[in-house]
């Protein structure tokens, strides 16, 4: 991908295709757990990035920030304000910067991943995105190479820490209600954070 | 499964925290009983008498209720049911009470558990 | 005088809520905002600024949530206003702590004290 | 008043309209440290026991027994099981006796009051209709004379009790959402069970 705005808009558009793709899975995953909405949620958010992204910004920040409050303002569920937080906060930490370096991004990870915390409240285990993010953050600052390679890094990172969620009791969100009965399956959010980090890497190589 | 009936002073209400509850609890019976026939807010002991007939499917009832008064009409209808045992009321947040109450029914739980589940459910996180 | 928002998943719920903390507070402005503009259920953070807009009267808005992820909703909504001082999101029991807010905000108390009387109620007896 | 069901009957229908006469005062009362329905909620419910009084039963309890259920089918408010329970335990309490006697009306009275307490759990100085009924039932219980003395010495001791709750500061009910701020009032239920006793009073003499 090219590093400018225009890459981070085409990336936005796969991750757009791969949330719709991925609705139903999502649902599926959500009505175990939780309401049932997630796909549903993300799908409907991400129609609406979709239909804001022509001319959306001149620089990789400021089309994360468009992306930032379209989910916030279209999303629904918690979702909404988790990932809208998240992109708010790349934004933020990209700032003006024309072009994204392999540091930058690991770097507007991170300012995800703590904006994702600081909304949300959760811990890695509590069986949430946090520990899908957690571990993608941390393969990227660990990653030396191209964009691609910092990408693929955490979008493996994160399909792990979904994974990885399946046994865990919840501890926040909906599926803490369940308790106990909340182990045995993956966390919708986690799982839908691994497909994000995985259309990104796939657009950026 | 356990049924659950929502007493409140306003039929929005209730129906409104029916369907929240519902979410995450798809095959719990889950009756609203807010508001007077007149539409006005009040509590209808016979609309709440019902409630709890029809949410009665075999292993018993759990009543939330939104005010003191709402709770008075709760448990004057668990009082005149043939066989009291089989319903009671919850001294549990109404909102918060009712989704920790669906999802514990919802599991499987008895009127204990469901019991527990309302009276110990805070704001959630 | 203080006014209340009121962050719910369904908009019945935050509706019939509005009505019922009303009666003991008449000139409150108590805003509901309910539910997805399609109708179904979650929280639409853009209804929720345009009724903290609508609450504020001068003196700040508290703001009341259902469950956790309203909860996140109205502590976005609160933080992009332009003044965030102006209003603050209320970890109380949905219903109960409304009601009691709304009393204290009728009462002419300020924030901390509406926000109080919100984060300390329980059932009523 | 004839001690028989009829005479109650004809209680019942005075009482009914002493509440209809009152309505806008409970209103207003309520209206003050309450939701304002007090007096719609009492008219609604004796309006319904009104329409049930013809053959209401043959007994004073039979009579009772009606008026409780109406009341609890029709108030609405507080006042419904409050008053509702009140008259059922009185009516229990009365049996299948074809008359009333001063005791029995006394003990009558302190069956209703056993029971509003049983359903509300208020004290004394809670600032509730416990506050009229309590020193009702003692006048009622330390006056010798016919039934129409026992009845007036439970009015005029039900009427300083609701005068005596204007100071007070509610820990019962709606009102004790107002804290301090319900000082200054009197409680709704207080006058209306001053209310009540007065007219069953002036029935009976
Ligand atoms: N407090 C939280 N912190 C982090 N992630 C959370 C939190 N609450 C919920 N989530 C994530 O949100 C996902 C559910 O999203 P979604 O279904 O859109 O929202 P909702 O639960 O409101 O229906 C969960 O699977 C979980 O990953
Ligand atoms: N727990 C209680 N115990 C005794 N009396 C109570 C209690 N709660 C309320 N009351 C009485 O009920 C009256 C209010 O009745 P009403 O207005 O009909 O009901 P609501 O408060 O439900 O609108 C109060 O004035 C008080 O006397
Ligand atoms: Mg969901
Ligand atoms: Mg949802
Ligand atoms: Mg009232
Ligand atoms: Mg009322």
């Amino acid at each position: 991908m090219t590093c400018n705005a225009e890459g981070v808009i085409a990336a936005m558009r796969s991750v757009a295709q791969v949330v719709e793709a991925h609705r139903d899975e999502l649902v599926t995953l959500d009505r175990e757990i939780g309401d049932g909405d997630h796909g549903e949620n993300l799908k409907r958010g991400f129609t609406a990035v979709l239909s804001k992204l022509d001319n959306a910004g001149d620089t990789p920040g400021a089309v994360l920030k468009i992306v930032a409050s379209t989910l916030i303002s279209t999303v629904g569920g918690a979702a909404g304000p988790l990932y809208g937080t998240g992109f708010l906060r790349a934004a933020a930490k990209l700032g003006t910067a024309e072009t994204l370096t392999p540091e930058s991004v690991a770097d507007a990870l991170q300012a995800a991943l703590d904006g994702v915390v600081a909304r949300g409240k959760a811990e890695v285990g509590d069986k949430t995105m946090v520990d899908a993010l957690t571990p993608a953050v941390a393969a990227a600052r660990e990653t030396s190479g191209s964009i691609a390679d910092v990408l693929k890094a955490a979008a493996d990172a994160a399909d792990k820490g979904a994974q990885d969620t399946v046994p865990l009791v919840a501890r926040k969100g909906r599926a803490s209600y369940l308790g106990e009965r909340s182990a045995g399956h993956m966390d919708p959010g986690a799982r839908s954070t691994a497909l994000l980090l995985r259309a990104f890497a796939d657009a950026a190589s | 499964m356990i049924g659950l009936v929502l007493v409140s002073h306003s039929a929005r209400l209730a129906e409104g925290l029916a369907e929240l509850a519902a979410q995450m609890a798809p095959d719990v019976r889950i009756l609203p009983a807010g508001g007077l026939s007149d539409g006005t807010l009040g509590t209808d002991f016979d609309a709440v008498s019902t409630a709890v007939d029809r949410a009665e499917s075999g292993d018993g009832v759990l009543l939330l209720y939104d005010l003191g008064s709402a709770k008075m009409t709760a448990d004057l209808a668990v009082e005149m049911l043939g066989d009291p045992s089989r319903a009671a009321v919850a001294d549990a947040p109404f909102v918060e009470g009712a989704v920790a109450a669906a999802v514990a029914a919802q599991g499987g739980g008895d009127l204990d558990t469901v019991m527990t589940a309302a009276v110990s459910a805070g704001a959630p996180e």
